[in-house]
């Protein structure tokens, strides 16, 4: 990727029942970058980051995506990381990565490909869902709380994957309550409070 | 009480798989064999052999098939439900490989009663089906069974399985006394007992001979799916826990606080 | 308050606001009645007729239809396991569960029995036999259908599997429950039909309550 | 592959392993139609008059049941807005949701409906006039209940809502097409209740699917 | 709690469908004590708590529990805290937590007793978690992953809650990936690998 990836936002209010979380937010980044969103319980990271993927419509204000000076939807922008997991009960594991066209090689999951989603362990779940990100291709990374669940190995491979990413021209907004540091890549942090 | 202390300590006996299988090596053939010989001259003589009756003609011959059809199907049925008991009370592995092993060849004869039973009633009483208590219970029965597999199939975790089919089949058990006496209590088309029930005037010899050879017939080919199933699903159990992973180590340290 | 009382509360509480239970089975019953109604034509001498097994089976089929509100949604959340953790017994939930189903999505069915009925133009004493014979069966379609839910566990959308599993042990209740409404007419309650019922409701009801507790129990140990 | 058969064969692959499946849509026909043959008491006269309705009536409550099948799930996990983001429009998951809801759940339901006429002895006519004004009523049945399964959302257990929603629009189906069963008798294919069907049917469809994208667009922003 | 807590496991074995997870385990563990279980995803943690909570059956061997010398059942010796959240959908957070007798207050989030189970934060959902095990008063604790999702104050609360329990002789024994310390508490680590 050499076209650097772009998020806008403009005068953004996001709402939630009663509360406003955000209001009048306006943020540019460009890759490449690692935005690392911090900030409470409850304060409204998730809500943020599924606005800025496309999947939630902000109350008021605009996001747009592009990829150098072209204006990109979502879909072609955006790869989006739940925090919980999508992976379908029922199917088995390796069946679940097939329909989203991945790998479980990269994420050390080939032994568990036979077994059913739902009966996953909380860190297998979060690599099949890693697994689906990085078959998407997207120059936009949006993750949720990658870390949670993982051990030492997976923390690391996630690491490793973001310093990839961003290094090829990508963006890279991360929730986190636990530091996202990576080495050698341009880390800014945003304080929800 | 004592035959049933008897078979308690065959039961507890066999228990061990090991000697399951020693046992199961020569009495599998020995039951398929039987099985085959008694239901094979079973069905030559009522076939051929024995006389039209009396009231049915020619359609009794449908008897022999469908009079032992339903008592085994009763009988693999209960049996599915002590063995049942037994893996539920004392978690015994091998008993619910018995009873799920029962379960195909039990339902197998429930639909056969049922479809030899419509055959003989279009003659007898002029229609495939009525929705009187005996027929009804007895496809109530075939649902039994048909659950009960399916949760075996559903259920992935094989103790979980064992487990919820094994409360179905004692349950459902309940059935099992009201397909029995359901002539009585409803009174409708279905002959009442007249072979089962003591006392009861009892049919001629020439007509009860194959019926009772059918009947061995039939329950030694019960024995012969019960034992296969049973070894074949323990063949899969032992290639699995062959196939499978190390367990995990465990070490202990402290941690300075 | 007890853990019955409690449990009965939650569920109350749940029902009224998402309304996805008791609301379900009601609306249920008001389409399958209508719609049979519409297929015998009016004619009123079959309507009169099937009156009464049509609403046995509306209630039936919507107790079926609404199985799995019973337990699976605690098996699926660990609910349960943290209530037998919390000294609240496997067979006081089988219990509590039996309870709230009969209470929240059965009663509000059989209660509106009367209201179909005018559909039919059912006499008034059919109406009442009919009426205490759902009644009568109450405890035991209740404890079928429960131990079906508990059986099937959380593994959701088992619906059917749950329908599969209750309905062979609900028709000797249906049965014997039209035969009681019927017998009403003729010999009124002390006809021996109501004795069968009943006694057939508690029997599914003392073998439910034990084999559900063993079902649920079964369910949570993963 | 393309989106829309890599969805169907996703579905199908957990029809057939899961509970719930397609097999246990056909189990609870099984179920209501016997269920309704013991409690009209195999009166024949009544059975043969009840026998296209009640299959009218079985298929209809096995699609409600299995309506969550459609989309309850995906908009639930969040499968939804992971495949709008990967590329998936709304529309296309609409289409292929109803087509998998079409041949999944409801293709066996219809094809195996002359197997249970046999219970209720109709006549060779009549199952194919009714197996026919089915087949009309397909597109506009999973039409409608896809569209309410999207509408309820990830409210799971929300038979409730998308029963309510989806009952309006099927009552409209059900008696078309009951009418066009008996219709088939008399005046053949040509009778004018198969047209309306069909025609009713194919409107349903050209609403849902735009309607159905819309519902599962406005249940993924939150 | 003056009478120390007991855990003692006896030759156990753990399978999960055919794998062995835990093979001739015996330990025997005694409040006043923090035991920090770690392990690699999908290693068998989960598992293991499960069982020590009772609410799964080992494949072979032995659990029992003990307050001094008194042998007591599961429940009235354990509480466990799952991964997941266990609040009922369709409740409040304030209707829920009353189910099992527990209080908002400890766990900061009275400001969202209104606030419907399943529209909770990932942390507020674990925040509601914990108020639950806080209400049962019992003197073995089993956590697995307390503090995934949750951020600072939010994991303060939990060390603090863990210290003063084991002070007063309690036992805890808490799977994470996180480093668990707390400062004054007997620890040791059990490792999985
Ligand atoms: C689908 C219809 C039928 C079903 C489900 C059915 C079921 C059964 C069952 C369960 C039994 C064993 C009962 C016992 O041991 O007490 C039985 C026995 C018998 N059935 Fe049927 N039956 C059917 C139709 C018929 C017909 C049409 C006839 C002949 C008219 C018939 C004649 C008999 C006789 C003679 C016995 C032996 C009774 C005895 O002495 O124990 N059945 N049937
Ligand atoms: N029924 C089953 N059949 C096959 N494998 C299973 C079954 N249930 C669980 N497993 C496997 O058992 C293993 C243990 O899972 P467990 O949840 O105990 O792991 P964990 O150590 O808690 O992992 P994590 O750190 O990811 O939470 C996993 O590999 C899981 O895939
Ligand atoms: N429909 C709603 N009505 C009322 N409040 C809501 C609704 N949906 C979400 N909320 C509230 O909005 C807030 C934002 O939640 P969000 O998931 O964005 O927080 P978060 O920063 O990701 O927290 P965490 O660190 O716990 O993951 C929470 O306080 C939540 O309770
Ligand atoms: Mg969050
Ligand atoms: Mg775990």
């Amino acid at each position: 990727m050499i076209k650097p990836a772009t998020l806008t936002l403009q005068d953004v209010d996001i709402i939630r029942g009663a509360r406003t979380l955000v209001s009048g937010l306006s943020l540019t980044l460009s890759g490449p970058k690692l935005l690392w969103v911090e900030g409470g319980n409850g304060i409204g990271k998730t809500s943020l980051l599924r606005t800025c993927a496309g999947l939630s419509r902000p109350a008021a204000g605009l996001v747009t995506w592009a990829l150098g000076d072209t204006i990109l939807s979502a879909p072609d922008a955006v790869a989006f990381l739940p925090a919980d997991s999508y992976a379908k009960a029922g199917l088995e594991a390796g069946e679940d990565a097939a329909f989203w066209n991945a790998d479980l090689k990269p994420v050390d999951m080939l032994a568990h490909a036979k077994t059913t989603s739902e009966k996953l362990s909380t860190g297998q779940a979060k690599r099949l869902s890693f697994a689906k990100l990085l078959a998407t291709k997207k120059p936009i990374w949006i993750l949720d709380e990658p870390l949670a669940g993982l051990d030492k190995s997976g923390r690391d491979m996630i690491a490793e994957h973001l310093r990839d990413h961003v290094i090829g021209g990508g963006l890279a907004l991360v929730a986190s309550h636990a530091p996202i540091s990576v080495k050698d890549v341009p880390t800014q942090r945003l304080v929800l409070s | 009480m004592g035959l049933l202390s008897y078979i308690g300590k065959l039961v507890s006996y066999l228990a061990n798989p090991a000697r399951f299988l020693r046992f199961s090596r020569f009495a599998t053939p020995v039951s398929g064999w039987f099985a085959l010989a008694l239901i094979g001259t079973g069905l030559i003589i009522s076939l051929f052999i024995s006389p039209p009756a009396v009231e049915h003609g020619q359609a009794v011959r449908i008897m022999y098939v469908h009079v032992p059809a339903a008592w085994c199907a009763m009988a693999a049925y209960t049996g599915i439900a002590l063995a049942s008991l037994v893996s539920f009370v004392w978690r015994h592995n091998l008993a619910d490989l018995v009873a799920k092993s029962l379960a195909l060849p039990g339902a197998a004869f429930t639909f056969l009663a049922l479809v030899t039973g419509s055959l003989w009633g279009r003659p007898a009483w002029g229609t495939w089906w009525q929705w009187d208590g005996r027929m009804t219970s007895v496809l109530v029965l075939l649902f039994i069974y048909i659950g009960y597999m399916a949760i075996w199939n559903i259920v992935s975790d094989r103790r979980q399985a064992a487990r919820l089919a094994a409360i179905l089949a004692m349950v459902g058990w309940l059935n099992i006394p009201i397909i029995k006496f359901s002539v009585n209590w409803w009174n409708t088309l279905h002959q009442p007992a007249t072979i089962s029930e003591p006392g009861a005037p009892g049919l001629p010899m020439e007509l009860l001979t194959p019926l009772l050879l059918m009947f061995l017939g039939y329950t030694a080919l019960l024995a012969w799916f019960a034992l296969r199933g049973t070894e074949s699903e323990l063949a899969t159990l032992k290639q699995q826990r062959k196939a499978q992973s190390k367990p995990a180590s465990v070490t202990i340290e402290d941690v300075a606080s | 308050m007890s853990a019955v009382t409690k449990i009965l509360k939650r569920d109350f509480v749940r029902a009224t606001r998402s309304a996805g239970s008791w609301a379900y089975g009601l609306i249920f019953m008001a389409i399958f009645l209508s719609l049979s109604a519409i297929a015998l034509d009016g004619d009123m001498v079959v309507l009169r007729k099937m009156g009464v097994p049509l609403i046995w089976l509306a209630v039936t089929f919507a107790a079926l239809m609404s199985v799995d509100h019973a337990f699976s949604e605690d098996l699926q959340d660990g609910t349960t396991g943290q209530l037998w953790l919390s000294g609240v017994g496997y067979l006081t939930q089988s219990t509590s569960g039996i309870l709230s189903f009969a209470l929240i999505q059965l009663c509000p069915l059989i209660l509106t029995a009367p209201l179909w009925s005018l559909l039919f133009d059912l006499p008034s004493q059919t109406v009442i036999g009919l009426i205490i014979a759902l009644l009568c069966a109450l405890p035991g379609l209740a404890a079928f259908t429960a131990l079906a839910g508990a059986l099937t566990g959380p593994r959701g959308k088992g619906g059917f599997l749950a329908i599969f599993i209750s309905a062979p042990m609900l028709v000797p209740i249906l049965i014997f429950g039209m035969a009681a409404s019927d017998a009403f007419l003729t010999r009124g309650l002390a006809a021996v039909e109501f004795r069968a019922l009943f006694g057939l409701s508690l029997l599914a009801l003392t073998v439910s309550i034990p084999a559900t507790a063993a079902a649920l129990a079964a369910n949570t140990d993963r």
